[in-house]
C-alpha cells in the first residue's frame, strides 16, 4: 500500500463526551451544514422512498393484515432524517406506557453513555422513565471519536454482535467502517427474552434464510397474530444484511458512504456528505463517478429493479394475507389442527420473508437477486400455508412430486455416465 | 430496435442571470487576452499549451490526468491528441481555441459541473484520433458510425476515479 | 457521428448464392480458423451451459413431466456449436416420419434459397422429402452478403416479423444487425395452423407476459398434454426476447456479438470471433474492456444470479409438476369440470412461463430481473392451479383477497389527503 498519508487540514480536540452537533458543528461548518439538510423533507426523485413522513400502511395494505395485533398495524410511517429521530419515535403510536428503553437505543447520541451507566439494566427500564436523559438525535458523537474524528462503533449491540463473531469493533478498516457505522442501526435486530437486551440475530449468517433459521432454533416470538394464531417474528430495517450478503456493490467494495454520504464540493473543497437520505436525488455525486452512462440513464435501471420488485412484493404480500385467512377459516370450520399447525409453522416463515423485504428500505435495489429469492420464497411457504389448511379442513391434501434435481451440467454428466445410480430424493 | 441509449452527460452548467452581465464583460476581457497571445505567436500558445501538465494546471483536471498518468497512453498520446482535432494545423488551433475558452470561462466563474463528462460534441473528434492511430488494428472492422471506441473500451485512458 | 471512415482492408467478390463456408474461408481464413472452433466439445467454465451434448432432462427432471406427451419428453439436448446443426436435427428423436420441413429453418444456410424457391409450401413439406438439398449448416451465408460481406438477414420468418412490425429488415443499423442476425433463429416460435409457416409471436410486444397474452388471444396449442389435459404451448430458445426487453446490456447498448464474438486479436488485427459459445470461456475478450473488475470476480457474478435462477426454477419446476398431478387427481377423483377447467387454464399460464426460463440458455444471465419475475408467476399460476383443482376435488375454495395496492410513495400520499375515496379493487 501507499505510505503517503493524506494531509489533514484540521482536526480540533473536541471533549470526551461530547453529544450535541452544534458544538462538533463549531468546528466542523462545511459537514454541519449538510448535515442540517437532514431535516428537509421531500420524495423528489424516488419513487417508493423519499423524506416525507407519509403512511406505509397506506402504501401496502396487506401489512396492516400481517402485521395485526402488533404496534406495526397502528401506526408505521416511512422514514425521514436522522434529525428526526427523537420527535418520531417519541409520537409514534406503537409506543405505550409499558414501552421498554430498548426503543432509544437507535435514535439518540446519549444512548451509548447511558449503557454505560447503567449496563445492561438499561433496556428493560420503562421507556418514559429515561425520556429526560435522551436530549440529542442522532448527532457527530454517534459515529466519531470527538477528539480525532476518526470513526468509531459507539452502539453496545453492534459492539456485541462483532465480538461474539470474532472481529475486533476497535479494529476495523476504514472502508469497513464506511458501513459499519450504518450497522449500528440499520439492521434486524430482536430483544432478548429475559433481559430485553438489543441483538442482532447473526451467529448462522447474514441472509434472510440463515437469519429465520437462526430464530427457528431460537423458537423466538414477537408477538401473537390474533387471526392466523401463530407466533410471528417481525423483521426490521435489514439494510446492511441485504447488502452485504453478496450485492454487486458490496462484492465490488461499495461501502454506504459510498452512495449515501458522496463526496461534494463545498468551497473548493471535497467533503463527505451528511445528507443521508435517497441518493436518486443527488445521484450525479453518489453514482456518477462509477457509472459512466447518463444520470437518467441509471435511474431507469433502479426503476426497472424497483419495479418489478414492488409488483412482485404486492402479490406476494397478497398471498400472505390469503394464508392467513384461510388458516382462519380452516380453524372456523373446525379443522384438523395438527395438520393446520404445520400451516402455521409454513406461514410464519412465509410472513417473516416478505416483511423482510418490505422493511428493506431500497425496494431491492441493495441486493436484486436476493431480494426476487426472498420474495419468491415467501410466496411458496405462503402458498404451501394456503395448501395445509385446505387440507386440513377438507382432509385432501395437495399432491407432493419430490425428485432429485442434478442442476449442474458437471452432474448432469455424471449420471448420465452412470446411469444405473440410483437416483436419490431431494 | 434502440442501438444505444448510452448518453453521454452534458454538464449542467447554469449561471444566475443577474451575473450574466458582468460575466460578458469579463468573457470579453478573456477573449482579448487569447487575442493578444494569437497575436504574438500561435507557435508560442502552441507549446505552452501541448503538454499534458498544462492541462492539469487546472484543479478541475486532477481526476483525469491521474488516471491517463496510470494508463497505458502516457508515454504515447498526450491529452491534445486525442482531445483536439488533428486533421490539420488549423482545425487544432481552431478546437484548441473555442474548447480552451469553454474550459477558461467555466473555471473562472466556477460553476462547475459536479462531475466532468465529455461533450456529445466532442466524442467525434476523439473517436477520429482513436482511429488515426490505431487504422492497422481496426482496419478489418465495421462498426456502427454512431458507435465509439469507448463503448467497450470503457476504461482507456481514464478509468474511474473516486 | 464521426466522418472518418474506417477503411476496410479488403473485401473478395464472391460469387451471390455461395454458401460453403469453405469457399468463404479462401478469402476470409481469420474468421473462418475462429469459425472451425464450433466443432470443439467441452464445457469448461460453463455451470449450467456448455458445448457437450448432454441431455437435458436428466439435469432438469421436471421438463419431463411437463411436457409428457410432446417430442420434447423423448429426447432434449444441451444445444452445442453451430457446426452440429444437420447432424443434430437428423438424429434427434423428436423427428419421426411425419415431422415437417419447417424444423430445416435454422439448420441450414440452403433454407433462404430452397423458400425463395418453393415459397410457403416448403413449410409443411414432409422433413425427409427435403434432406437432399439441406447440404450446409449454419454457414457465412447466414449472416453475410457474399458479395460485400454486409450482413444481412436472410432467414424468411425474421423479415416477416420485421416487415410486420413496421421495420424494413434491409435498413438496420450495423448495431441492430449485430443483434438481429442472432433473431434469425434465437427466438420463440410457432407454426401457423394451416401451412405451419414459422411465425414469431410479437405482435403484442417481446415479454413472455405479452408472448403469452398472444397465444391466449389465438388460442394456439402445441399439443395435449395427456396427464393434465390440457392443450400446452412450447416455448423455444428466447434469448432475443429476454435480452431485449430491457437487460441492463441491453439498454447499454451492447449487442449479442459483443459477447458472443468479441473483437481477437490475431496477428496485429483484431477480427470478429466467430466462435459462438458460452462467454463464461473467453470472459477476457467477451467482458473484461467493458468491466474493470477481475475476470475471477466477474464471473462470481453471473454465478451469483445464475445459483439463484437455478434455484427458483428447480422449486418452481417442481410446483408445476404438483400442478399436474393436482389436476389429474382431481379429475380422477370425479371432480367439478367446470373449476377443473379453471385450473387447467392457468396450468398453461404457469408452464409457458417456467418453460421460457428453461429454454432461455443463459440461465437468467440475459436478463436476472425478467428472469426471477417470470418465475415467480409461474409459480403464482401453479399454486394457483393446485387451489382450483382442490376446490374442484373438495368443493372447498381458498380464499381471495382483492385489494387496491398504492405501491408508489406519490400515491400513497395522493391518498392520505384524500381520505374519503373508494378504493377501487385491484
Ligand atoms: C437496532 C436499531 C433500532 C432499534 C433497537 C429500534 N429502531 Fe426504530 N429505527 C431504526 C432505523 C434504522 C430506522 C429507520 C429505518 C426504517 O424506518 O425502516 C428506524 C425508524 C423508526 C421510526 C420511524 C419510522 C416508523 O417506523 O414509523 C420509529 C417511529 C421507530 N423507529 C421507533 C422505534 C421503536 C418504538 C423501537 C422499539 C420497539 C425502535 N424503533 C427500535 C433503528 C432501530
Ligand atoms: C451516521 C454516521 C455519522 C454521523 C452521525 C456523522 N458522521 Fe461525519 N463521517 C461519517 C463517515 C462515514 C465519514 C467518512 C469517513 C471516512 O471515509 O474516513 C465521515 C467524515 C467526517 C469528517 C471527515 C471529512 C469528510 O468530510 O470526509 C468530518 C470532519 C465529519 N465527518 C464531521 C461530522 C460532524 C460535524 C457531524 C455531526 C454534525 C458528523 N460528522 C456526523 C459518518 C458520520
Ligand atoms: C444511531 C442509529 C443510526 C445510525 C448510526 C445510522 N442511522 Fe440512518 N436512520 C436511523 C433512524 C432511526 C432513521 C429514521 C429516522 C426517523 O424517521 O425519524 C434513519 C433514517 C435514515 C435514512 C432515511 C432518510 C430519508 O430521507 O428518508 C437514510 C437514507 C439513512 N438513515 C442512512 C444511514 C446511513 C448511510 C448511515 C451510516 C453512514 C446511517 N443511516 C446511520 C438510525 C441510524
Ligand atoms: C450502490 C449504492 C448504494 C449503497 C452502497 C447503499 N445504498 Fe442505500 N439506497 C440506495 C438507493 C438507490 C436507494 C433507493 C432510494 C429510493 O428508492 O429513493 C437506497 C435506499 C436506502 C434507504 C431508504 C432511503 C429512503 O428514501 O427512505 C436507506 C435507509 C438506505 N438506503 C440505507 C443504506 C445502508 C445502511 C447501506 C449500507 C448497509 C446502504 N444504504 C448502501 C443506494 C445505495
Ligand atoms: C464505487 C463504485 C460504485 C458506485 C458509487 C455505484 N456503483 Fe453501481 N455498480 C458498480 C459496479 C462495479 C457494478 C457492477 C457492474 C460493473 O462492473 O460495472 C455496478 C452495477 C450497477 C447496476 C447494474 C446492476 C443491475 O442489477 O442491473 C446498477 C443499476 C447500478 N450499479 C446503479 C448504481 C446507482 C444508482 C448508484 C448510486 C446510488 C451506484 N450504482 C453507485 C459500482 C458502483
Ligand atoms: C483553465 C482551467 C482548465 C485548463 C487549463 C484545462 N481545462 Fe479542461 N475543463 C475545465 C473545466 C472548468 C471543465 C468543465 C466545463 C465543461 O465541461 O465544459 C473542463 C472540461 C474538460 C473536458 C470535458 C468537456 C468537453 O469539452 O468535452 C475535456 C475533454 C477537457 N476539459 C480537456 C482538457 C484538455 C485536453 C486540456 C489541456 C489542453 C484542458 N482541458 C485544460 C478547465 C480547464
Ligand atoms: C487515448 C486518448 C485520450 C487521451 C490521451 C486523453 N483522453 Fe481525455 N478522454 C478520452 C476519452 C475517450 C474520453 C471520454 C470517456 C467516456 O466518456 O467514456 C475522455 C474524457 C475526458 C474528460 C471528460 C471526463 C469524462 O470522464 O468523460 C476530460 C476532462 C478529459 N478527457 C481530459 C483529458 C486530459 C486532461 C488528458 C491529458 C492528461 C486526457 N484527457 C488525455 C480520451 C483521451
Ligand atoms: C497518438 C496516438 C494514439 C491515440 C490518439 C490513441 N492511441 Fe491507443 N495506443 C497508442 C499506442 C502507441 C499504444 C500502445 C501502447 C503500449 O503498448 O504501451 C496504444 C494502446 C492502446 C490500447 C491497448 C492498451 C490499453 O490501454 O488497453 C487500447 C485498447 C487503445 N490504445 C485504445 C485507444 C482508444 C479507444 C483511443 C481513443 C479514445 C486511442 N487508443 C487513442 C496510440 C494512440
Ligand atoms: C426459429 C428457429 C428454429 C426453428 C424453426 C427450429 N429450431 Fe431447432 N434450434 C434453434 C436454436 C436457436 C437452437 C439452439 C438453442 C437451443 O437448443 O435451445 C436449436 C436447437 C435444436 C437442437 C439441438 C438441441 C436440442 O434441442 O436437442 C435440435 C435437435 C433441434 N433444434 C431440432 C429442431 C426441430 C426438430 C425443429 C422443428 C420442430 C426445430 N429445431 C425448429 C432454432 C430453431
Ligand atoms: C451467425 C451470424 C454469422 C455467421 C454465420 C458468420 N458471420 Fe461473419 N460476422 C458476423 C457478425 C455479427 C460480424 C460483425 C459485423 C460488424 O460488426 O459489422 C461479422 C463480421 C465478419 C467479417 C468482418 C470482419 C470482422 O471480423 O469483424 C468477416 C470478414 C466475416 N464476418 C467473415 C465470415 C466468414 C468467413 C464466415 C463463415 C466461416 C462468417 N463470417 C459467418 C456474423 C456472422
Ligand atoms: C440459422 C440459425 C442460427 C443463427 C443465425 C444463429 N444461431 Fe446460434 N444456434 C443455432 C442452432 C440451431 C444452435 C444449436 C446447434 C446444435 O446444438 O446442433 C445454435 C447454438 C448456439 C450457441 C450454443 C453453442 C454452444 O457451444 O453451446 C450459441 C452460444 C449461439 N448459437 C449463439 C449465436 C449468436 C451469438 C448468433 C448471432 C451472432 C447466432 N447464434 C446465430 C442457430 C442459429
Ligand atoms: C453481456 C453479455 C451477453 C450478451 C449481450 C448476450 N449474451 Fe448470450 N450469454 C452470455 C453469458 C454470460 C451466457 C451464459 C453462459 C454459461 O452459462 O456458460 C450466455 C449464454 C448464451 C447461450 C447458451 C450458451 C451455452 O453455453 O450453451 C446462447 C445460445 C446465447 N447466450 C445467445 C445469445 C443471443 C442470441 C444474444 C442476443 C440476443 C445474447 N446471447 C446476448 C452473455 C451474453
Ligand atoms: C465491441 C467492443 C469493442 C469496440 C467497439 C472496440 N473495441 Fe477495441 N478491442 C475490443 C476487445 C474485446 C479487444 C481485445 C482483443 C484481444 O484481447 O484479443 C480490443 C482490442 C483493441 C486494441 C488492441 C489492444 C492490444 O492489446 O493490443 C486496440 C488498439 C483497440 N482495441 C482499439 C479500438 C479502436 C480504435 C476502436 C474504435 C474504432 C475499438 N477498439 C472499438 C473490443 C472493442
Ligand atoms: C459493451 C459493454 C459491456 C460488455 C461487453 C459487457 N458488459 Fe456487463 N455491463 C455493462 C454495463 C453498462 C452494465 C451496467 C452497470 C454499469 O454501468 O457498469 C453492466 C452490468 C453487468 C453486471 C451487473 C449486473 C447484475 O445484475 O449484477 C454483470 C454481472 C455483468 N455486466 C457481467 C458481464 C459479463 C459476464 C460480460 C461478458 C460475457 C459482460 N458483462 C459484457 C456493459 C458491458
Ligand atoms: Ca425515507
Ligand atoms: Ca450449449
Amino acid at each position: 500500500g501507499s505510505n503517503v498519508q493524506q494531509p489533514v487540514a484540521f482536526r480540533a480536540d473536541i471533549a470526551p463526551g461530547t453529544l450535541s452537533a452544534e458544538e462538533f458543528g463549531k468546528f466542523y461548518p462545511k459537514q454541519y451544514d449538510t448535515y442540517m439538510k437532514n431535516a428537509e423533507m421531500s420524495n423528489e426523485g424516488s419513487k417508493y422512498g423519499g423524506s416525507e413522513e407519509y403512511d406505509k400502511l397506506t402504501q401496502w395494505p396487506f401489512l396492516k393484515e400481517i402485521f395485526a395485533g402488533y404496534g406495526f398495524a397502528i401506526e408505521y410511517n416511512e422514514d425521514r432524517g436522522h434529525v428526526y429521530t427523537l420527535e418520531d419515535v417519541k409520537k409514534i403510536k406503537r409506543i405505550n406506557e409499558k414501552s421498554i428503553s430498548a426503543c432509544w437505543t437507535c435514535k439518540s447520541a446519549n444512548v451509548p453513555g447511558v449503557v454505560a451507566e447503567m449496563g445492561d439494566a438499561y433496556y428493560s427500564t420503562n421507556f418514559h422513565e429515561l425520556k429526560d436523559k435522551m436530549t440529542e438525535p442522532i448527532t457527530c458523537a454517534n459515529c466519531h471519536d470527538p477528539q480525532t474524528m476518526k470513526l468509531v462503533i459507539t452502539q453496545p449491540p453492534l459492539r456485541d454482535a462483532l465480538t461474539r463473531l470474532g472481529k475486533n469493533p476497535d479494529k476495523l478498516t476504514t472502508q469497513e467502517l464506511r458501513t459499519l457505522v450504518c450497522a449500528q442501526c440499520h439492521v434486524e435486530y430482536y430483544f432478548t427474552d429475559d433481559k430485553k437486551i438489543v441483538t442482532f440475530p447473526w451467529d448462522n449468517g447474514l441472509t434472510p434464510e440463515e437469519i429465520l433459521e437462526y430464530y427457528e432454533e431460537l423458537g423466538f416470538v414477537d408477538w401473537e397474530h390474533p387471526v392466523a394464531k401463530v407466533g410471528e417474528i417481525k423483521a426490521q430495517h435489514p439494510e446492511f444484511e441485504t447488502f452485504a450478503s453478496g450485492s454487486v456493490h458490496y462484492e465490488a467494495g461499495v461501502s454506504c458512504a459510498d452512495c449515501h454520504m458522496p463526496y461534494t464540493m463545498v468551497g473548493g473543497e471535497k467533503i463527505s456528505s451528511h445528507w443521508w437520505t435517497s441518493p436518486l436525488k443527488h445521484m450525479n455525486e453518489s453514482c456518477m463517478t462509477c457509472h459512466r452512462e447518463g444520470e437518467e440513464w441509471l435511474k431507469e435501471r433502479v426503476f426497472y429493479t424497483q419495479d418489478k420488485v414492488a409488483d412482485m412484493m404486492a402479490r406476494v404480500g397478497t398471498v400472505n394475507v390469503e394464508a392467513i385467512q384461510a388458516i382462519a377459516e380452516a380453524d372456523a370450520a373446525g379443522a384438523n389442527q395438527e395438520v393446520l399447525n404445520e400451516a402455521r409453522k409454513l406461514q410464519r416463515k412465509a410472513q417473516f420473508l416478505v416483511d423482510w423485504v418490505g422493511a428493506e428500505n431500497s425496494m431491492g435495489f441493495h441486493n436484486p437477486q436476493l431480494t426476487f429469492d426472498t420474495l419468491n420464497k415467501s410466496m411458496d411457504y405462503a402458498y404451501q400455508a394456503i395448501a395445509k389448511a385446505q387440507e386440513a379442513r377438507t382432509g385432501t391434501a395437495a399432491p407432493q412430486w419430490n425428485v432429485n434435481i442434478p442442476k449442474l451440467n458437471s452432474e448432469a454428466v455424471r449420471l448420465m455416465q452412470a446411469p444405473a445410480e440410483p437416483a436419490p430424493v431431494a | 430496435m434502440k442501438p444505444s441509449h448510452v448518453e453521454q452527460g452534458a454538464p449542467g452548467v447554469s449561471g444566475g442571470t443577474g451575473k450574466r452581465r458582468a460575466r460578458i464583460t469579463l468573457v470579453v476581457g478573456l477573449l482579448v487576452v487569447l487575442c493578444f497571445a494569437v497575436l504574438i505567436s500561435v507557435e508560442g500558445v502552441h507549446s505552452a499549451t501541448k503538454d499534458p501538465s498544462f492541462c492539469v494546471s487546472c484543479h478541475v483536471m486532477e481526476p483525469v490526468y491521474g488516471t491517463w498518468s496510470h494508463s497505458a497512453h502516457r508515454e504515447v498520446a498526450g491529452c491534445n491528441d486525442c482531445h483536439t482535432d488533428n486533421t490539420n494545423y488549423f482545425t487544432k488551433t481552431y478546437t484548441k481555441a473555442t474548447a480552451g475558452l469553454q474550459h477558461l470561462y467555466h473555471n473562472t466563474f466556477s460553476d462547475l459541473p459536479d462531475r466532468l463528462r465529455i461533450h456529445q460534441a466532442n466524442t467525434a473528434l476523439v473517436q477520429d484520433n482513436c482511429i488515426r492511430c490505431h487504422e492497422d488494428v481496426v482496419r478489418n472492422l465495421n462498426m456502427d458510425p454512431e458507435r465509439r471506441c469507448f463503448d467497450c473500451h470503457r476504461y482507456t485512458p481514464h478509468s474511474n476515479y473516486r
